[in-house]
C-alpha cells in the first residue's frame, strides 16, 4: 500500500516548462466531530505552476474549500490535517511554526473567500483594513520609503530657503532681472505646493492604499477608504477583498468561490479583473469552484474533486474536450447547454456519500455506470494517462483494465437513477 | 407508523378535454402589475419612500408552458411571484386567472375609508367606556367615578381637537383595519390550490421542526379538507412516489436529506393539491449540477404528466435554455425583452440581454469569447435612473435617442416570432432604425 | 518488537477462529430464527433494514444530545435540582420535628449554637435550623415554578402577537412592556405585594406578572426572524391561517431560547423570592430561607449558623438549575454543535 | 449632527415610557393599602382634624385631579412632602441626601465590573475549554447563584467581626463629622473641603457593599462577554484576519473585541438597572441608609409622595442610562444609522 501511494505523489509532474510553485502531496484533513471522524480531504495531491490558473472543481462538501484551507492552515477547530507536505519554495509548510506561518500568509499565499460582506470586519473602515495588510507585512519596505521621501522633501525645503535668500539678496542688491524674480517665485510657489504635507508614515500607507484600490478598479477609492464594508455592493466588497489579497504582490492567490455570492454581470466583471490582474501581478491563482463554467473561462489547468480525492487532473482544454473519469462526463453532461434542448438532461444517479463512512474502495463507485469488479475493493490513484493527463479511475489502470464489468441490477438501476 | 399499501399509483390525467374545447389558452394573466414596498422609518413610523419592486409588468401564461423569468438579483423576479401568491399585497394592476379577476388594487380602498371616517371618535370613546365601565364596574368600585370622568374628559378633549388630527385618528385607525382584513380576507382557498410555488432555499423553505408527511399534509388538510390520517398517509405516500422518494422518508425530520431530496419534498408539497400552475423561484440555484439536472429532468415530467404551467424563475440562462419555452428578460422591475427561447438565444436584441448573454459561461476552454462587461452595479430601486432604467450602464447609450429621457417603449422585432418585443428607445439614425421595427405603444 | 506483535496477533485470530467454529452452529439457528420473517415474506428484508437503519440513526442523535448534556458540570446540576426536589417532596420524612411545631409553639434556646439535638443550631424563636431548611425547599419551588410558568406562557403568547401583527399593535404593546422594563422589578414586585397582600398566590402572581416582558422581547427578536424565512411563506401558500402559523410553525422553531432561559431563570427568581422575603415580603404562614436569614441578620455577629445555612441552601438550588440551564444550553444549541 | 439628532430622537422615545411610568406609580401607590394622613397626625387626633389633615395634603379631591395635579407638579419640580421619614421635608431634600450613597456604591460597583467582567470574558473565550475558561465560567456561574445580602452577611461577619478588619455597618463611624455640604456626593465633598481622614473612612465603609455588589454583576458580565466572544470569533472576518497573517494576539484585540464588545454593552445597561434595585437589598445588610431604606419606609408606611419620588428618579436613570448605551452602541456599530 506504501508503495503505491508513493508512486501516486511522484508522477504527478507535467510536461511543461513553467517552474512548479506549490506541490500538495497526499494532504489529509479530518474533522473530529461527534458523529465520527469526517474525512474531509483524504490523500490530495496537486502542483500548481509558476503564472498559471489551477481550477479545483468539484460539488458541496468534496472538501475542495479544506483543501484550500488547509494549505494556510486555516481549518478550524474540530479539523485536523493529518498528514501530508505542502510545499512552497522548498519549504514544508506544514511543518513550520505557527509564528513562521504567519509570515506566509497574506504576503506570499493569500486568500479571498466567497461572501464579501462576511468576509470584512463590519466595524472597521475598509481603509484601516487594507492598511493592516501593507502594516503587517511591508512595514520595512514603508520606513524605507519614508525615508526616501523624506530626504526628497528636506531636499526641495532647502531649495526653498536657498531661493528665498537669493530674492533677499537681490532686495539689496538688484541684480537680478524681473523675468528671472517671476520665475524664482514661480518656482517657490511650486515647491512650497509639492512641500506642504510632510511625508509620514500615514500618508504613505494611505498613498499605497489608494492605489491598490485603483488598480482593483474601484472609482473614488479616497472616498472607498473612510467607507464601512456594509455601505459598498456586493462587487465592490469583492474587489477590496481581492485588493487586500494582492497588496503584497503575493505568489499564490487562493480564491474560494469568489462569485458565487455574486450577480451574473457582476461575476462577469470580476472574473475579467482577475483575469487582468493575474497577467499584469504574474500571480498564480487556485481558482476554488463548482462552476464549470468560471473554469472553463479563467483556468489553465482543472483538478477535479470528488468526496475528498481528486478523480481528474488535466489541462483545461484537454479535460472540457475528452473527459475521463465517469464522474467528470456525468458532471459536464448534466449542465443544460444550446445543442441539449428538448433533450433529457443525463443525471448522476444517486447522491454525494457520507463522509463519516466512505464508500470501500473507489468513493464514486456506487454512482458509477462504467464500474468494475475490483471498484468497490481497491481504491484507484491518480495515475498518468497521457501527456499531463491523470485519473483515479480502474477504467484507465492496466493493472485492472480486463478485471470484468460489474452487473448492475435491473431493480437496484432503475431506483438508484431517480434519486 | 402504520404501513400504507403501496401500489402503483397514476394520479388521473385530468383536464384534458377541458383544456382542449378552450378557445383561449391563457390560464394567468397578468396585467400592469405594480408592487411598490413601502419604506417606513422616522420616529412614527411613518412610510417616507418605497421600493419600486415590480414597476408595470404584464404577460400571460398559457397551459401547459413554461415562462422564464430571468434577471439579476434584486431585480424583482421573486416579488412577481409573491404578488401572483398574494404573499406581498398588489399596488396597482391586475391578475387574472381563466378570466377572472383573482387579485386587484384594493378599490374598496375608498368605501372603506368613507365608512370609518362616517364613524366619529367620540362614537367609539362612548361605546368603549361604557363597555369598560360596565365591565369593570366590580372590581374597581372605587375608581368608578373617576374613570367615567376620565373618558368624559378625553371626549371633550377630543372634540377640541381640529379636524386635522381627527381626520389623522381615523385614517389611523383605517390603516389597522385594513392590516387585520388583508390578513383576513383570505385569497380564496380554491385559487390557493391551483397556483403553488416552489421556493428558493430548499434548507429554508421546510420547516425543520415538522415531519415530511405533515409538511406535505398540510395543503392537503387546509385545502382539500382531508382529515382521516389514513387517508392523508397515503395520498403523501403516492406524492413522494411521484418525486421518487420512498415510504420510509414519511416520518423523517427535513434535515434527514439531502438539498436534492429536499427540493424534492418541496415539489411534492406543491404537487400536493392538484394545482395547474406552479411558480418556481430559482429551485435549482442552490443545488449542485448533478442534482440540478435530476431536479430540471423530473420538473420537465412532471410537466408533461400532469399538465402543468409553470413560472420558472432563474438567473441561469443554461438553465432557462433548456426548460422554458418564451423568455422574459427583467431589469429593475420592468420587462426589458421577452421572446421565444429561439427569438432571445439567437437573435438578443436588448443590450442587457447581449450582455447577460455574452456572460453566460461556455464549456470549450477553446472558445473564449470577447464578452462585454458591464460597468458598475444595478442601481437601487428606490430612485431608479430616470428613463430608461439600464441608460448608465448600457453599452449601447451612444446609439439611441433619450435614453436617460423617455420611457422605454415596446419595439416589436420584425422577422422572429410574432412576441418578441424590446423595451428600448430609438436609434439616432432613424433611418436605419426603422427597418423591421415597429412600434407598439403610444 | 514487531515479530512479538505479530505473534500475539496471530494467537488471537486463531483462537477466534477456534471460537466461531464451536459457535456456527448456534449462530445459523439463531439467524435463523430472528430471520424468519425474511425468509417467507418475500422482499420484506430490505424495507425492514432501512427502516432499522434509520431507527438506528435516531437512536444516535438521541444518544448525542444525552452524551452532550452528559457534561460533569450538567451532571452535578442534575443531581442538585433532583435532590432538591426530593426534598421538597419527602419534606415530612426528612426533618425532625414536624412541620406544626414551627407554626405553632415557641421554643427556648435562641440562637443557641449546633447541638446534638439540633445539629445545626437554633433560630430567634428556638427553631431547629437544620428541619428549616429542608421546610424552605418546598416553599421555593411551589412559588417559583407556577409564576415563572405564567410569564413563560403570557409572555410567548403576547411576544408572538405582537412581533407577527407588526406596525401599530407591535409599537403599542412593546411601550408597555418597556415601562414594566423600565421599573425596577424588585421595587415593583414590592409594591405589587404591598398591594395585593402577603399571600403566596399574590407573590406568585405579582412575579408572573414581571416576567412577561422579559419572555416576550425574548420571543419577538425571534419571530422576527423566523417570519422572513421562506417556511412561513410556503405555509401561507398551502394555505395555513395566521393563526396556525404562529403556534405551529414559528412557535416550535423559537421556543429553544425560551426553554433555556427559563430554566436559568428558575434560579432567577428563587434569588428574587429570596431578596423579597429577606425585606420582610413574604408569606408569614411560610417557611422560607430569607426570611430565616432576615430574622438572623441582625445576630451574624455571634450566630452566624442561623443565617449561613439557609443561605447556603439558595446557593445550592440556584446554582443547581442554572447549572442545569448551562448544560442544556450547550447540548441545544446549534452552533455549538459542530465543535 | 446625526449623533445629536439620534439622542433627541431617542429621548422624544423615551418620554412616554416616563408617563408610563408616573401613571403607573400613580396608580399603584394609591392602590396601596393604609393612609398617608395617619402620618401626618399627632396620636390622638378627632374627625375633625383628620379630615383637616386629608384635605390639606389633597387627598379629598377626584382621583383624576389628584393626578393631574401631581403630573404637573412633578414637572415643576415640586414632588411633594414626606411625613414618615422626616416629618414635613420635601421629598427632594430626602434623596438630595440618601441617593448620593447609592449613587456613589451603584457607580463603582458597575464600573468595577464592567472593567473586570470584560477582562475575563475575553479571556475565558481565549482559552476555550482550558482551564481558564473553566475557572471563569465557574466562578462566574457560583456568583450569578449566590444572593447578595447573604453575600454581604457573610463578608460583614468575615471582615469585620471574625477577622475584624473592615467596618461591618454603616456609612461612617459613629460619631465622626461630616464635610461640610456642596456637591452632595461626600466622597467629593471631603476631599473639596480637605477632611481627608472623613474620605478615608468613607471608603473604608464602601469597600464591602462595592465588592458585594460588583461580584454579582461581574458574573454576569462575564458569561455574556465570553459567549459573544466566542460568537465573534467563528465570523468569517476572523479568518479573513489570519488568512492576512495577523497575530492571534491582533486578531482578538482588533478584529474581534469591538465586535464582541458591542453586545455586551446591552448588558451592562440592563445590570445598571439591576443593580439599584439589588442596592436596596445591598443597603439593608450593611444599614447604609440610602436610597433604599428610605423607599422601604415608603412602601411599609404608604408615603405616596415618597415612594413617587424615588420610583420615579431611578426610572429617569435607568433611561438615562440606557440612553447612553444606545449611543454608545451606535457609535461603536457603525452598521446602526441614526
Amino acid at each position: 500500500m506504501e508503495d503505491i501511494e508513493s508512486r501516486n505523489i511522484a508522477n504527478l509532474e507535467m510536461e511543461t516548462d513553467k517552474k512548479k510553485i506549490l506541490e500538495v502531496k497526499n494532504l489529509k484533513t479530518y474533522f473530529y466531530t461527534e458523529e465520527g471522524v469526517v474525512k474531509a480531504v483524504d490523500g490530495v495531491s496537486f502542483n500548481m505552476y509558476e503564472d498559471e490558473v489551477l481550477g479545483l472543481v468539484g460539488e458541496t462538501g468534496c472538501g475542495k474549500s479544506v483543501t484550500a484551507l488547509s494549505i494556510l492552515q486555516l481549518v478550524r477547530a474540530p479539523g485536523e490535517i493529518e498528514e501530508g507536505e505542502v510545499i512552497f519554495k522548498n519549504v514544508d509548510l506544514l511543518t513550520l511554526k505557527k509564528k513562521k506561518m504567519r509570515d506566509y500568509r497574506g504576503k506570499d499565499i493569500t486568500m479571498i473567500f466567497q461572501d464579501p460582506l462576511n468576509s470584512l470586519n463590519p466595524v472597521m473602515t475598509v481603509g484601516t483594513q487594507v492598511k493592516e495588510v501593507f502594516e503587517l507585512h511591508q512595514r520595512e519596505e514603508i520606513y524605507e520609503l519614508l525615508d526616501q521621501k523624506m530626504l526628497e522633501w528636506k531636499n526641495k525645503q532647502n531649495r526653498i530657503k536657498e531661493l528665498e535668500k537669493k530674492l533677499e539678496d537681490n532686495e539689496t542688491n538688484q541684480r537680478l532681472t524681473k523675468e528671472e524674480i517671476s520665475d524664482i517665485k514661480n518656482e517657490i510657489e511650486k515647491l512650497e505646493e509639492e512641500t506642504r504635507d510632510r511625508p509620514t508614515y500615514r500618508s504613505i500607507l494611505r498613498e499605497k492604499s489608494r492605489k491598490i484600490l485603483e488598480e482593483v478598479g474601484i472609482p473614488d477609492p479616497e472616498e472607498i477608504l473612510e467607507r464601512y464594508p456594509h455601505e459598498l455592493s456586493g462587487g465592490m466588497r469583492q474587489r477590496v477583498m481581492i485588493s487586500m489579497a494582492l497588496s503584497c504582490n503575493p505568489s499564490i492567490l487562493i480564491a474560494d468561490e469568489p462569485t458565487t455570492a455574486l450577480d451574473v454581470t457582476i461575476q462577469a466583471q470580476i472574473l475579467d479583473l482577475m483575469k487582468d490582474l493575474k497577467n499584469e501581478y504574474k500571480t498564480s491563482v487556485l481558482m476554488i469552484t463548482h462552476d464549470l463554467g468560471v473554469i472553463a473561462e479563467i483556468c489553465d489547468r482543472v483538478a477535479v474533486m470528488y468526496s475528498g480525492n481528486i478523480v481528474e487532473y488535466a489541462t483545461a482544454t484537454n479535460l472540457f474536450k475528452n473527459p475521463r473519469h465517469p464522474y467528470t462526463k456525468g458532471l459536464i453532461s448534466a449542465i443544460p447547454t444550446l445543442d441539449k434542448k428538448k433533450k433529457e438532461l443525463d443525471t448522476i444517479r444517486g447522491s454525494v456519500p457520507n463522509l463519516i463512512y466512505p464508500p470501500e474502495g473507489c468513493r464514486f463507485h456506487p454512482r458509477c455506470d462504467y464500474r468494475l469488479e475490483v471498484c468497490d475493493k481497491v481504491r484507484p490513484l491518480l495515475t498518468q494517462i497521457g501527456e499531463s493527463y491523470f485519473v483515479a479511475c480502474h477504467l484507465f489502470d492496466p493493472q485492472y483494465k480486463d478485471s470484468p464489468k460489474y452487473e448492475w441490477g435491473k431493480e437496484e438501476l432503475e431506483r438508484t437513477r431517480k434519486i | 407508523m402504520t404501513i400504507v399499501e403501496e401500489q402503483s399509483i397514476e394520479i388521473p390525467k385530468k383536464r384534458e378535454k377541458e383544456a382542449n374545447s378552450k378557445r383561449d389558452n391563457v390560464i394567468l394573466r397578468v396585467e400592469n402589475m405594480k408592487t411598490y414596498y413601502p419604506i417606513i422609518g422616522g420616529f412614527f413610523k411613518r412610510r417616507i419612500g418605497e421600493v419600486k419592486a415590480v414597476d408595470g409588468v404584464s404577460f400571460k401564461l398559457h397551459r401547459r408552458e413554461t415562462i422564464g423569468l430571468v434577471g439579476e438579483s434584486g431585480c424583482g423576479k421573486t416579488t412577481i411571484a409573491n404578488t401572483i401568491l398574494n404573499l406581498v399585497p398588489i399596488t396597482k394592476g391586475r391578475v387574472y386567472y381563466k378570466g377572472k379577476v383573482i387579485l386587484k388594487s384594493t378599490e374598496t380602498k375608498e368605501v372603506l375609508k368613507e365608512i370609518l371616517s362616517s364613524i366619529t371618535f367620540s362614537t367609539i370613546m362612548d361605546s368603549v367606556s361604557y363597555f369598560f365601565i360596565a365591565k369593570m364596574k366590580k372590581l374597581l368600585e372605587k375608581l368608578e367615578i373617576e374613570l367615567f370622568h376620565l373618558f368624559q374628559k378625553l371626549k371633550i378633549i377630543i372634540s377640541y381637537f381640529p379636524e386635522k388630527i381627527r381626520e389623522k385618528i381615523s385614517n389611523f385607525l383605517y390603516r389597522t383595519a385594513k392590516r387585520y382584513f388583508r390578513s383576513k380576507s383570505s385569497f380564496k382557498n380554491k385559487i390557493r390550490r391551483n397556483i403553488q410555488m416552489v421556493f428558493q432555499d430548499p434548507d429554508a423553505s421546510l420547516n425543520p421542526r415538522m415531519k415530511i408527511v405533515d409538511i406535505i399534509g398540510e395543503p392537503l388538510k387546509l385545502l382539500k379538507n382531508i382529515t382521516g390520517r389514513r387517508k392523508l398517509r397515503k395520498r403523501v405516500l403516492e406524492l413522494l412516489n411521484v418525486v421518487s422518494l420512498k415510504r420510509e422518508h414519511l416520518d423523517r425530520y427535513p434535515h434527514e436529506f439531502s438539498g436534492g431530496q429536499k427540493q424534492r419534498i418541496i415539489i411534492a408539497r406543491a404537487l400536493a393539491c392538484d394545482p395547474e400552475i406552479i411558480i418556481l423561484d430559482e429551485p435549482t440555484s442552490a443545488l449542485d449540477v448533478s442534482v440540478q439536472a435530476q431536479i430540471l429532468n423530473l420538473l420537465k415530467n412532471l410537466q408533461k404528466r400532469f399538465d402543468l404551467s409553470y413560472i420558472f424563475i432563474t438567473h441561469d440562462l443554461s438553465v432557462v435554455h433548456h426548460i422554458a419555452d418564451r423568455i422574459k428578460v427583467m431589469y429593475l422591475g420592468k420587462f426589458v425583452e421577452e421572446g421565444t427561447v429561439d427569438d432571445i438565444f439567437n437573435n438578443p436584441s436588448h443590450p442587457y440581454t447581449k450582455a447577460l448573454l455574452s456572460a453566460r459561461p461556455t464549456f470549450d476552454p477553446t472558445l473564449r469569447r470577447e464578452r462585454i462587461i458591464l460597468e458598475g452595479d444595478v442601481p437601487s430601486p428606490i430612485n431608479p435612473p430616470a428613463g430608461c432604467p439600464f441608460n448608465p450602464r448600457c453599452q449601447e447609450k451612444d446609439k439611441h435617442i433619450g435614453c436617460g429621457i423617455d420611457e422605454p417603449r415596446k419595439i416589436k422585432i420584425e422577422g422572429d416570432s410574432e412576441e418578441h418585443f424590446i423595451f428600448c428607445l430609438p436609434f439616432i439614425e432613424e433611418k436605419k432604425s426603422y427597418k423591421g421595427w415597429q412600434f407598439i405603444s403610444d | 518488537m514487531r515479530t512479538k506483535m505479530k505473534q500475539n496477533t496471530i494467537e488471537k485470530k486463531i483462537s477466534e477462529e477456534k471460537e466461531s467454529k464451536e459457535n456456527t452452529f448456534k449462530r445459523i439457528v439463531n439467524w435463523f430464527i430472528s430471520n424468519l420473517k425474511f425468509l417467507f415474506i418475500p422482499f420484506s428484508r430490505y424495507e425492514t433494514l432501512v427502516e432499522k437503519e434509520y431507527d438506528y440513526e435516531k437512536t444516535i442523535s438521541k444518544r448525542l444530545f444525552i452524551r452532550r448534556l452528559k457534561s460533569p458540570l450538567t451532571m452535578i446540576g442534575i443531581l442538585i435540582v433532583f435532590s432538591i426536589v426530593t426534598i421538597a417532596v419527602f419534606q415530612d420524612w426528612l426533618t425532625l420535628y414536624p412541620r406544626e411545631w414551627f407554626i405553632n409553639q415557641v421554643y427556648s434556646g435562641a440562637f443557641d449554637p449546633p447541638s446534638a439535638k439540633y445539629p445545626l443550631g437554633q433560630t430567634d424563636l428556638g427553631y431547629d435550623v437544620f428541619s428549616r431548611l429542608i421546610f424552605g425547599a418546598r416553599t421555593s419551588l411551589t412559588i417559583a415554578l407556577p409564576a415563572i410558568l405564567f410569564s413563560v406562557v403570557f409572555g410567548v403568547i403576547i411576544g408572538i402577537i405582537a412581533a407577527y401583527y407588526s406596525g401599530p399593535l407591535d409599537a403599542i404593546i412593546m411601550r408597555i412592556m418597556d415601562i414594566m422594563m423600565a421599573f425596577p422589578a424588585l421595587i415593583l414586585a414590592m409594591v405589587l405585594i404591598n398591594i395585593f397582600g402577603q399571600k403566596m398566590e399574590y407573590i406568585m402572581l405579582a412575579y408572573g406578572l414581571l416576567g412577561i416582558p422579559f419572555y416576550a422581547r425574548l420571543i419577538r427578536g425571534s419571530v422576527l426572524q423566523a417570519k422572513s424565512l421562506p417556511y412561513v411563506d410556503s405555509a401561507r401558500v398551502a394555505g395555513a391561517s395566521n393563526l396556525r402559523i404562529m403556534f405551529r410553525h414559528i412557535l416550535p422553531n423559537v421556543i429553544q431560547p425560551i426553554i433555556i432561559s427559563f430554566t436559568f431563570d428558575i434560579g432567577g427568581i428563587i434569588l428574587s423570592l429570596a431578596g423579597l422575603s429577606f425585606l420582610g415580603f413574604h408569606d408569614p404562614t411560610l417557611i422560607e430561607w430569607g426570611f430565616d436569614i432576615n430574622k438572623a441578620a441582625g445576630r451574624i455577629a455571634d450566630a452566624p449558623w442561623a443565617s449561613f445555612w439557609p443561605g447556603i441552601m439558595i446557593v445550592i438550588t440556584v446554582l443547581g438549575f442554572m447549572l442545569v440551564g448551562d448544560g442544556l444550553r450547550d447540548a441545544l444549541d446549534p452552533r455549538l454543535k459542530n465543535l | 449632527m446625526s449623533m445629536i439628532k439620534y439622542i433627541f430622537r431617542r429621548i422624544l422615545a423615551a418620554l412616554p415610557v416616563l408617563f408610563g411610568v408616573l401613571t403607573l406609580t400613580f396608580i399603584l401607590s394609591r392602590l396601596m393599602p393604609g393612609d398617608p394622613v395617619l402620618a401626618t397626625l399627632p396620636e390622638r387626633f378627632t374627625t375633625e382634624q383628620y379630615l383637616a389633615a386629608r384635605e390639606a395634603l389633597g387627598l379629598n379631591e377626584p382621583l383624576l385631579n389628584q393626578y393631574f395635579d401631581y403630573l404637573s407638579r412633578v414637572f415643576t419640580g415640586d414632588w411633594g412632602q414626606t411625613y414618615t421619614i422626616a416629618k414635613g421635608r420635601p421629598v427632594w431634600d430626602i434623596i438630595w441626601l440618601r441617593f448620593p450613597r447609592t449613587f456613589d456604591i451603584a457607580i463603582f460597583s458597575i464600573i468595577i465590573a464592567s472593567i473586570i467582567g470584560l477582562k475575563t470574558g475575553v479571556i475565558a473565550a481565549k482559552h476555550r475549554n482550558k482551564f481558564r475558561d473553566t475557572f471563569f465560567r465557574g466562578l462566574a456561574l457560583i456568583g450569578v447563584s449566590i444572593p447578595v445580602f447573604w453575600l454581604g452577611l457573610i463578608l460583614q461577619f468575615l471582615f469585620g467581626y471574625y477577622f475584624d478588619i473592615l467596618p461591618a455597618v454603616g456609612y461612617k463611624t459613629s460619631g465622626i463629622g461630616d464635610p461640610p455640604v456642596i456637591t452632595y456626593l461626600r466622597l467629593i465633598d471631603c476631599f473639596i473641603s480637605g477632611q481627608w481622614y472623613l474620605a478615608l473612612d468613607y471608603l473604608e465603609h464602601l469597600i464591602l457593599p462595592i465588592f458585594c455588589l460588583s461580584f454579582i454583576t461581574i458574573a454576569s458580565i462575564t458569561r455574556q462577554a465570553r459567549s459573544s466572544m466566542l460568537e465573534v470569533l467563528e465570523q468569517d472576518y476572523i479568518r479573513t484576519a489570519r488568512a492576512k497573517g495577523a497575530k492571534e494576539k491582533d486578531v482578538i484585540n482588533t478584529h474581534a473585541r469591538k465586535n464582541a464588545l458591542i453586545p455586551s454593552v446591552t448588558i451592562i445597561g440592563l445590570n445598571f438597572g439591576g443593580l439599584l434595585a439589588g442596592a436596596i437589598l445591598t443597603e439593608t445588610t450593611f444599614n447604609l441608609h440610602g436610597l433604599g431604606d428610605a423607599l422601604l419606609v415608603a412602601i411599609r408606611y404608604t408615603d405616596y409622595w415618597l415612594l413617587n419620588g424615588i420610583v420615579f428618579l431611578i426610572t429617569i436613570i435607568f433611561i438615562l442610562i440606557n440612553l447612553m448605551l444606545d449611543v454608545l452602541y451606535a457609535f461603536l456599530d457603525p452598521r446602526i444609522r441614526y
